[in-house]
Protein backbone atom coordinates (compact mmCIF):
# COMPACT_ATOMS: atom_id res chain seq x y z
CA UNK A 1 0.00 0.00 0.00
CA UNK A 2 2.65 2.42 0.90
CA UNK A 3 5.86 2.02 -1.03
CA UNK A 4 8.71 2.71 1.41
CA UNK A 5 10.23 5.48 -0.80
CA UNK A 6 7.24 8.09 -0.05
CA UNK A 7 8.80 11.36 -0.11
CA UNK A 8 8.53 13.03 3.16
CA UNK A 9 9.98 17.02 3.57
CA UNK A 10 10.72 17.80 7.19
CA UNK A 11 12.79 21.11 7.80
CA UNK A 12 13.41 24.54 9.87
CA UNK A 13 15.05 26.91 7.60
CA UNK A 14 16.04 30.73 6.79
CA UNK A 15 15.57 30.92 3.41
CA UNK A 16 12.64 31.94 1.63
CA UNK A 17 9.73 28.95 1.16
CA UNK A 18 10.14 28.12 -2.07
CA UNK A 19 6.54 26.77 -3.03
CA UNK A 20 7.27 25.41 -6.70
CA UNK A 21 10.39 23.60 -5.50
CA UNK A 22 8.93 21.81 -2.57
CA UNK A 23 5.23 20.64 -4.60
CA UNK A 24 7.96 19.33 -7.46
CA UNK A 25 9.37 17.20 -4.67
CA UNK A 26 6.43 15.72 -3.03
CA UNK A 27 5.27 15.16 -6.52
CA UNK A 28 5.28 11.29 -7.84
CA UNK A 29 4.04 10.11 -10.99
CA UNK A 30 0.86 8.99 -9.23
CA UNK A 31 0.01 11.99 -7.99
CA UNK A 32 -3.04 13.93 -9.65
CA UNK A 33 -3.84 16.61 -6.72
CA UNK A 34 -2.16 18.44 -3.74
CA UNK A 35 -3.80 20.63 -1.01
CA UNK A 36 -1.26 23.27 0.42
CA UNK A 37 -1.46 25.36 3.19
CA UNK A 38 1.19 28.58 3.93
CA UNK A 39 1.11 30.86 6.67
CA UNK A 40 1.95 34.79 6.18
CA UNK A 41 3.16 37.17 8.88
CA UNK A 42 -0.54 39.78 9.29
CA UNK A 43 1.16 43.57 9.29
CA UNK A 44 -2.56 43.95 10.45
CA UNK A 45 -4.66 41.89 12.53
CA UNK A 46 -8.13 42.57 13.61
CA UNK A 47 -9.77 39.29 14.71
CA UNK A 48 -9.50 40.00 18.84
CA UNK A 49 -7.19 42.70 19.93
CA UNK A 50 -6.69 44.56 16.59
CA UNK A 51 -3.20 45.63 16.16
CA UNK A 52 -0.16 46.12 13.61
CA UNK A 53 2.95 44.16 13.30
CA UNK A 54 6.31 45.12 12.13
CA UNK A 55 7.61 41.91 11.74
CA UNK A 56 7.94 38.73 13.78
CA UNK A 57 10.90 36.78 15.24
CA UNK A 58 10.37 33.32 14.65
CA UNK A 59 12.81 30.78 16.82
CA UNK A 60 12.71 26.93 17.22
CA UNK A 61 14.66 24.19 19.22
CA UNK A 62 15.51 23.10 16.04
CA UNK A 63 16.84 19.38 16.13
CA UNK A 64 13.07 18.45 18.28
CA UNK A 65 11.17 21.07 15.94
CA UNK A 66 12.47 18.48 13.00
CA UNK A 67 11.69 15.51 14.68
CA UNK A 68 7.93 16.30 15.68
CA UNK A 69 7.52 17.67 11.81
CA UNK A 70 8.31 14.08 10.63
CA UNK A 71 6.19 12.74 13.73
CA UNK A 72 3.25 14.48 12.06
CA UNK A 73 3.83 13.50 8.97
CA UNK A 74 3.71 10.38 10.56
CA UNK A 75 0.71 11.08 11.79
CA UNK A 76 -1.04 12.40 8.57
CA UNK A 77 0.34 8.73 6.86
CA UNK A 78 -1.28 7.06 9.11
CA UNK A 79 -4.74 8.73 9.06
CA UNK A 80 -4.76 9.70 4.99
CA UNK A 81 -2.86 6.41 3.60
CA UNK A 82 -3.66 7.61 0.40
CA UNK A 83 -1.12 10.87 0.92
CA UNK A 84 1.96 9.82 -1.20
CA UNK A 85 4.06 13.38 -0.48
CA UNK A 86 4.33 15.22 2.85
CA UNK A 87 6.45 18.84 3.30
CA UNK A 88 6.05 20.60 6.48
CA UNK A 89 8.36 23.56 6.94
CA UNK A 90 8.91 26.54 9.27
CA UNK A 91 11.40 29.30 8.37
CA UNK A 92 12.35 31.10 11.20
CA UNK A 93 14.19 34.22 11.63
CA UNK A 94 12.85 37.68 11.40
CA UNK A 95 10.11 37.59 8.86
CA UNK A 96 8.12 40.71 7.85
CA UNK A 97 4.53 41.07 7.04
CA UNK A 98 3.22 39.37 3.43
CA UNK A 99 5.97 36.68 3.86
CA UNK A 100 5.29 32.62 3.96
CA UNK A 101 6.47 31.59 7.48
CA UNK A 102 5.31 27.72 7.45
CA UNK A 103 3.91 25.36 4.52
CA UNK A 104 1.91 22.24 5.15
CA UNK A 105 1.65 20.16 1.79
CA UNK A 106 0.37 16.79 0.86
CA UNK A 107 0.12 14.92 -2.42
CA UNK A 108 -2.31 12.16 -3.70
CA UNK A 109 -3.16 10.73 -6.89
CA UNK A 110 -6.98 12.60 -6.78
CA UNK A 111 -8.47 15.49 -4.23
CA UNK A 112 -11.53 13.93 -3.31
CA UNK A 113 -8.90 11.40 -0.60
CA UNK A 114 -9.16 13.48 2.45
CA UNK A 115 -5.79 15.61 0.93
CA UNK A 116 -7.34 19.09 2.04
CA UNK A 117 -8.30 17.39 5.23
CA UNK A 118 -4.55 15.93 5.52
CA UNK A 119 -3.27 19.53 4.93
CA UNK A 120 -5.11 21.01 7.64
CA UNK A 121 -4.06 18.53 10.34
CA UNK A 122 -0.42 19.03 9.54
CA UNK A 123 -0.77 22.73 10.25
CA UNK A 124 -3.10 22.28 13.22
CA UNK A 125 -0.63 19.91 14.76
CA UNK A 126 2.74 21.84 13.94
CA UNK A 127 0.92 24.58 15.83
CA UNK A 128 0.68 22.41 18.53
CA UNK A 129 3.53 19.93 19.41
CA UNK A 130 6.24 21.73 17.04
CA UNK A 131 8.79 23.29 19.26
CA UNK A 132 8.68 26.89 17.21
CA UNK A 133 7.71 30.43 18.97
CA UNK A 134 7.44 33.85 17.64
CA UNK A 135 7.37 36.94 18.98
CA UNK A 136 5.40 39.80 17.56
CA UNK A 137 7.29 43.63 17.23
CA UNK A 138 4.74 46.18 16.81
CA UNK A 139 5.14 50.18 17.04
CA UNK A 140 4.19 49.50 20.99
CA UNK A 141 7.12 47.04 21.86
CA UNK A 142 7.35 43.31 21.44
CA UNK A 143 5.28 40.33 22.83
CA UNK A 144 5.39 36.52 22.76
CA UNK A 145 2.62 35.36 21.06
CA UNK A 146 1.50 32.19 23.74
CA UNK A 147 0.06 29.35 22.26
CA UNK A 148 -2.37 26.89 24.37
CA UNK A 149 -1.82 23.53 23.87
CA UNK A 150 -0.63 20.88 26.70
CA UNK A 151 0.78 18.29 24.91
CA UNK A 152 -0.21 14.74 26.21
CA UNK A 153 1.85 12.17 27.07
CA UNK A 154 3.42 9.93 24.01
CA UNK A 155 2.59 12.72 21.93
CA UNK B 1 25.55 12.17 40.21
CA UNK B 2 23.83 12.54 36.78
CA UNK B 3 25.21 15.01 34.15
CA UNK B 4 22.37 17.33 32.14
CA UNK B 5 22.00 19.76 29.79
CA UNK B 6 19.44 22.02 29.98
CA UNK B 7 17.95 24.27 27.19
CA UNK B 8 15.83 27.45 27.80
CA UNK B 9 13.26 29.10 24.77
CA UNK B 10 11.21 32.12 24.24
CA UNK B 11 9.70 33.40 27.46
CA UNK B 12 11.20 31.06 29.38
CA UNK B 13 14.92 31.85 28.29
CA UNK B 14 14.26 35.48 28.73
CA UNK B 15 13.00 35.04 32.52
CA UNK B 16 15.86 32.67 33.10
CA UNK B 17 18.40 34.95 31.66
CA UNK B 18 20.38 32.33 29.74
CA UNK B 19 20.05 29.90 26.90
CA UNK B 20 21.64 26.74 27.88
CA UNK B 21 23.50 25.46 31.14
CA UNK B 22 24.83 22.19 32.12
CA UNK B 23 24.33 20.44 35.79
CA UNK B 24 25.05 18.00 37.97
CA UNK B 25 21.93 16.24 39.51
CA UNK B 26 21.05 13.18 41.59
CA UNK B 27 20.43 10.33 40.07
CA UNK B 28 16.62 9.35 40.01
CA UNK B 29 15.22 12.55 40.21
CA UNK B 30 11.91 13.64 38.38
CA UNK B 31 10.95 16.27 36.23
CA UNK B 32 9.09 17.72 39.11
CA UNK B 33 12.11 17.50 41.71
CA UNK B 34 14.36 19.25 38.57
CA UNK B 35 11.71 21.84 38.19
CA UNK B 36 11.43 23.38 41.88
CA UNK B 37 15.27 22.89 41.54
CA UNK B 38 15.26 25.02 38.92
CA UNK B 39 12.90 27.58 40.35
CA UNK B 40 14.93 27.59 43.27
CA UNK B 41 17.72 28.71 41.13
CA UNK B 42 16.01 31.10 39.04
CA UNK B 43 13.07 32.64 40.88
CA UNK B 44 11.92 34.89 37.60
CA UNK B 45 10.83 30.93 36.21
CA UNK B 46 8.19 30.65 39.18
CA UNK B 47 5.46 32.35 37.34
CA UNK B 48 5.84 30.43 33.83
CA UNK B 49 5.62 27.07 35.76
CA UNK B 50 2.05 26.33 35.59
CA UNK B 51 2.48 26.36 31.58
CA UNK B 52 6.37 25.30 31.39
CA UNK B 53 6.81 22.26 28.43
CA UNK B 54 9.37 20.25 29.48
CA UNK B 55 11.37 17.39 27.13
CA UNK B 56 13.89 14.98 27.71
CA UNK B 57 16.13 14.32 24.87
CA UNK B 58 13.34 15.99 22.82
CA UNK B 59 10.26 13.93 24.04
CA UNK B 60 7.35 15.95 26.09
CA UNK B 61 8.39 14.75 29.75
CA UNK B 62 6.13 14.84 32.32
CA UNK B 63 6.17 15.44 36.45
CA UNK B 64 6.79 11.63 37.26
CA UNK B 65 9.51 10.86 34.83
CA UNK B 66 12.86 10.81 36.02
CA UNK B 67 15.84 12.86 34.74
CA UNK B 68 18.53 9.62 32.99
CA UNK B 69 22.11 10.71 33.37
CA UNK B 70 23.25 12.81 30.28
CA UNK B 71 19.49 14.12 29.26
CA UNK B 72 19.04 16.90 27.15
CA UNK B 73 16.46 18.90 28.62
CA UNK B 74 14.30 22.32 27.73
CA UNK B 75 11.98 24.00 29.09
CA UNK B 76 9.52 26.06 26.98
CA UNK B 77 6.04 27.75 26.85
CA UNK B 78 3.33 26.27 24.92
CA UNK B 79 4.34 26.46 20.94
CA UNK B 80 3.57 29.28 18.69
CA UNK B 81 4.58 28.52 15.83
CA UNK B 82 3.40 28.30 12.10
CA UNK C 1 -16.65 44.18 4.78
CA UNK C 2 -15.05 43.56 1.15
CA UNK C 3 -13.10 46.09 -0.32
CA UNK C 4 -13.34 46.32 -4.02
CA UNK C 5 -9.93 45.69 -4.22
CA UNK C 6 -9.44 42.40 -3.03
CA UNK C 7 -7.00 40.70 -5.46
CA UNK C 8 -8.57 37.86 -8.38
CA UNK C 9 -6.85 36.40 -10.67
CA UNK C 10 -8.07 34.29 -13.05
CA UNK C 11 -6.21 32.86 -16.33
CA UNK C 12 -6.05 30.48 -18.80
CA UNK C 13 -2.42 30.16 -19.90
CA UNK C 14 0.45 28.61 -21.60
CA UNK C 15 3.12 29.25 -19.07
CA UNK C 16 4.26 27.48 -16.98
CA UNK C 17 2.37 27.86 -13.16
CA UNK C 18 4.51 29.97 -10.95
CA UNK C 19 2.55 29.23 -7.63
CA UNK C 20 5.19 31.76 -5.40
CA UNK C 21 4.33 34.25 -8.03
CA UNK C 22 0.45 34.15 -7.92
CA UNK C 23 0.46 33.60 -3.96
CA UNK C 24 2.47 36.48 -3.51
CA UNK C 25 -0.43 38.16 -5.84
CA UNK C 26 -2.95 37.10 -3.33
CA UNK C 27 -1.46 38.30 -0.12
CA UNK C 28 -2.88 41.48 1.56
CA UNK C 29 -1.51 43.07 4.28
CA UNK C 30 -4.03 41.65 6.34
CA UNK C 31 -3.37 38.18 4.89
CA UNK C 32 -2.40 34.91 7.44
CA UNK C 33 -3.45 32.02 5.65
CA UNK C 34 -3.46 30.62 2.11
CA UNK C 35 -4.79 27.51 0.75
CA UNK C 36 -3.83 26.26 -2.47
CA UNK C 37 -4.99 23.46 -4.43
CA UNK C 38 -2.92 22.14 -7.63
CA UNK C 39 -3.71 19.58 -10.01
CA UNK C 40 -0.97 17.22 -11.70
CA UNK C 41 -0.68 14.68 -14.57
CA UNK C 42 -0.58 11.53 -13.27
CA UNK C 43 1.50 9.48 -15.34
CA UNK C 44 -0.09 6.19 -13.68
CA UNK C 45 -4.09 6.04 -12.63
CA UNK C 46 -4.57 2.82 -10.75
CA UNK C 47 -7.86 4.31 -9.45
CA UNK C 48 -10.67 2.89 -11.93
CA UNK C 49 -9.23 1.48 -15.24
CA UNK C 50 -5.22 1.52 -14.28
CA UNK C 51 -3.93 2.97 -16.89
CA UNK C 52 -0.50 4.85 -17.96
CA UNK C 53 -0.46 8.43 -19.75
CA UNK C 54 2.25 9.96 -22.11
CA UNK C 55 0.97 13.03 -22.10
CA UNK C 56 -2.48 15.30 -21.90
CA UNK C 57 -3.42 17.96 -24.55
CA UNK C 58 -5.69 20.57 -22.85
CA UNK C 59 -7.90 22.98 -25.03
CA UNK C 60 -9.98 25.79 -23.45
CA UNK C 61 -12.65 28.36 -25.22
CA UNK C 62 -10.69 31.01 -23.69
CA UNK C 63 -12.74 34.12 -23.29
CA UNK C 64 -15.51 32.01 -21.63
CA UNK C 65 -13.47 29.71 -19.81
CA UNK C 66 -11.83 33.12 -18.35
CA UNK C 67 -15.83 34.25 -17.60
CA UNK C 68 -16.48 31.15 -15.57
CA UNK C 69 -13.52 31.05 -13.68
CA UNK C 70 -14.25 35.10 -12.52
CA UNK C 71 -17.73 33.68 -12.28
CA UNK C 72 -16.15 30.68 -9.65
CA UNK C 73 -14.21 33.74 -7.89
CA UNK C 74 -17.80 35.55 -7.50
CA UNK C 75 -19.17 32.59 -6.14
CA UNK C 76 -16.86 31.68 -3.57
CA UNK C 77 -16.72 35.53 -2.13
CA UNK C 78 -20.48 35.57 -1.85
CA UNK C 79 -20.38 32.29 0.03
CA UNK C 80 -17.05 32.73 2.13
CA UNK C 81 -17.01 36.30 2.82
CA UNK C 82 -13.48 36.32 4.65
CA UNK C 83 -11.83 35.23 1.58
CA UNK C 84 -9.06 38.26 0.60
CA UNK C 85 -7.41 36.82 -2.87
CA UNK C 86 -8.53 34.30 -5.31
CA UNK C 87 -6.68 32.87 -8.07
CA UNK C 88 -7.58 30.80 -10.60
CA UNK C 89 -5.68 29.09 -12.64
CA UNK C 90 -5.82 26.62 -15.78
CA UNK C 91 -2.23 25.87 -18.06
CA UNK C 92 -3.33 24.45 -21.45
CA UNK C 93 -1.15 22.94 -24.20
CA UNK C 94 0.41 19.55 -23.98
CA UNK C 95 1.21 18.65 -20.28
CA UNK C 96 3.82 16.33 -19.47
CA UNK C 97 3.25 13.97 -15.78
CA UNK C 98 4.31 15.40 -12.75
CA UNK C 99 3.36 18.83 -14.61
CA UNK C 100 0.75 21.00 -12.43
CA UNK C 101 -1.95 21.90 -14.46
CA UNK C 102 -4.28 24.01 -12.31
CA UNK C 103 -3.72 25.97 -9.63
CA UNK C 104 -7.00 27.15 -7.37
CA UNK C 105 -5.73 29.54 -4.02
CA UNK C 106 -7.90 31.29 -1.27
CA UNK C 107 -6.30 33.61 1.18
CA UNK C 108 -7.93 34.72 4.26
CA UNK C 109 -7.14 36.20 7.49
CA UNK C 110 -7.00 32.85 9.30
CA UNK C 111 -7.39 29.40 8.74
CA UNK C 112 -9.90 28.47 10.53
CA UNK C 113 -11.86 30.88 8.32
CA UNK C 114 -13.34 28.63 5.81
CA UNK C 115 -10.38 28.90 3.49
CA UNK C 116 -9.43 25.36 2.94
CA UNK C 117 -13.20 24.94 1.58
CA UNK C 118 -13.18 27.94 -0.73
CA UNK C 119 -10.38 26.40 -2.21
CA UNK C 120 -12.05 22.90 -2.41
CA UNK C 121 -15.31 24.47 -3.86
CA UNK C 122 -13.16 26.63 -6.52
CA UNK C 123 -11.33 23.47 -7.93
CA UNK C 124 -14.92 21.75 -8.05
CA UNK C 125 -16.69 24.21 -9.91
CA UNK C 126 -13.84 24.59 -12.29
CA UNK C 127 -14.14 21.15 -13.18
CA UNK C 128 -17.80 21.45 -13.10
CA UNK C 129 -18.69 25.05 -15.40
CA UNK C 130 -15.01 26.39 -16.55
CA UNK C 131 -14.97 25.15 -20.78
CA UNK C 132 -11.42 23.22 -20.58
CA UNK C 133 -11.24 19.83 -22.03
CA UNK C 134 -8.57 16.93 -22.40
CA UNK C 135 -7.06 14.53 -24.42
CA UNK C 136 -5.48 12.04 -22.91
CA UNK C 137 -2.41 10.27 -24.83
CA UNK C 138 -1.21 7.26 -23.69
CA UNK C 139 0.34 4.03 -25.35
CA UNK C 140 -2.49 2.74 -26.65
CA UNK C 141 -3.87 6.23 -28.28
CA UNK C 142 -5.70 8.94 -27.26
CA UNK C 143 -9.22 9.61 -26.05
CA UNK C 144 -11.08 12.75 -24.82
CA UNK C 145 -11.63 12.47 -21.16
CA UNK C 146 -15.41 13.14 -20.92
CA UNK C 147 -16.98 15.36 -17.76
CA UNK C 148 -19.87 14.44 -16.84
CA UNK C 149 -21.62 17.90 -15.43
CA UNK C 150 -24.26 18.86 -16.71
CA UNK C 151 -24.42 23.06 -15.95
CA UNK C 152 -27.65 24.41 -14.98
CA UNK C 153 -29.56 27.82 -16.09
CA UNK C 154 -27.69 30.66 -14.89
CA UNK C 155 -24.36 28.81 -14.06
CA UNK D 1 -32.27 36.44 -40.98
CA UNK D 2 -30.00 36.22 -38.05
CA UNK D 3 -25.77 36.17 -38.99
CA UNK D 4 -24.20 33.83 -35.95
CA UNK D 5 -20.46 32.35 -35.58
CA UNK D 6 -20.19 28.79 -34.17
CA UNK D 7 -17.48 27.44 -32.41
CA UNK D 8 -16.65 23.63 -31.88
CA UNK D 9 -14.31 22.05 -28.70
CA UNK D 10 -12.77 18.95 -27.91
CA UNK D 11 -15.07 15.89 -29.21
CA UNK D 12 -17.36 18.00 -30.74
CA UNK D 13 -14.86 19.69 -33.29
CA UNK D 14 -13.34 16.23 -33.96
CA UNK D 15 -16.91 15.31 -35.01
CA UNK D 16 -17.64 18.06 -37.03
CA UNK D 17 -13.96 18.39 -38.56
CA UNK D 18 -14.38 21.62 -38.44
CA UNK D 19 -13.32 24.70 -35.39
CA UNK D 20 -15.65 27.08 -36.71
CA UNK D 21 -18.15 28.27 -39.51
CA UNK D 22 -20.45 31.40 -39.69
CA UNK D 23 -23.77 31.14 -40.54
CA UNK D 24 -26.92 33.11 -41.57
CA UNK D 25 -30.16 31.56 -39.54
CA UNK D 26 -33.52 32.07 -39.55
CA UNK D 27 -34.64 34.97 -36.91
CA UNK D 28 -36.13 33.52 -33.62
CA UNK D 29 -34.63 30.48 -34.23
CA UNK D 30 -34.22 28.58 -30.97
CA UNK D 31 -31.16 26.50 -29.76
CA UNK D 32 -33.23 23.51 -30.15
CA UNK D 33 -33.90 24.06 -33.85
CA UNK D 34 -30.30 25.32 -34.29
CA UNK D 35 -28.88 21.42 -32.80
CA UNK D 36 -31.59 19.90 -35.49
CA UNK D 37 -30.24 21.86 -38.09
CA UNK D 38 -26.63 20.97 -36.93
CA UNK D 39 -27.05 17.51 -36.97
CA UNK D 40 -28.82 17.63 -39.87
CA UNK D 41 -25.52 19.43 -42.12
CA UNK D 42 -23.16 17.40 -39.65
CA UNK D 43 -24.94 14.24 -39.03
CA UNK D 44 -21.87 12.96 -36.89
CA UNK D 45 -22.74 14.86 -34.18
CA UNK D 46 -26.06 13.14 -33.91
CA UNK D 47 -24.17 10.94 -31.36
CA UNK D 48 -22.93 13.42 -29.04
CA UNK D 49 -26.85 15.40 -29.14
CA UNK D 50 -27.85 13.74 -25.55
CA UNK D 51 -24.81 15.15 -23.90
CA UNK D 52 -23.59 18.15 -25.96
CA UNK D 53 -23.30 21.87 -23.83
CA UNK D 54 -24.22 24.57 -26.02
CA UNK D 55 -23.66 28.50 -24.96
CA UNK D 56 -24.92 31.78 -26.41
CA UNK D 57 -22.25 34.77 -26.13
CA UNK D 58 -20.34 32.92 -23.45
CA UNK D 59 -23.39 31.60 -21.31
CA UNK D 60 -24.61 28.39 -20.68
CA UNK D 61 -27.91 27.96 -23.41
CA UNK D 62 -30.92 25.59 -22.98
CA UNK D 63 -33.58 24.44 -25.82
CA UNK D 64 -35.84 27.01 -25.02
CA UNK D 65 -33.45 30.05 -25.97
CA UNK D 66 -33.48 32.32 -28.85
CA UNK D 67 -30.93 32.78 -30.77
CA UNK D 68 -30.31 36.57 -30.92
CA UNK D 69 -28.48 38.30 -34.25
CA UNK D 70 -24.19 38.39 -34.45
CA UNK D 71 -24.58 35.82 -31.37
CA UNK D 72 -20.94 33.20 -30.66
CA UNK D 73 -22.81 29.85 -29.97
CA UNK D 74 -20.49 27.20 -29.22
CA UNK D 75 -21.08 23.42 -28.82
CA UNK D 76 -18.71 21.38 -26.56
CA UNK D 77 -18.92 18.44 -24.24
CA UNK D 78 -19.34 18.55 -20.56
CA UNK D 79 -16.14 20.21 -19.26
CA UNK D 80 -13.13 17.97 -18.28
CA UNK D 81 -10.16 20.82 -17.15
CA UNK D 82 -8.34 20.58 -13.95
Amino acid sequence: MQPANLPTIFSVTEDEIDLNDLLAKITLTSTGAAAIFTGMVRGETSRGDAHVTDYLEYEAYIPMAEEKMKQVADEIRAKWPIVEGIAVVQRIGRLYPKTPTTLIACTAAHRDTGVFDAARYGIDRLKEIVPIWKKEIGPDGSEWVEGDYIPKPGE
Amino acid sequence: MNHIKLLFFATIRDRAGVKSIEMDIPAEMTIHELKEKLVGEYPALKESLHSVLMTINREYAFDEAVVPNNAEIALFPPVSGG
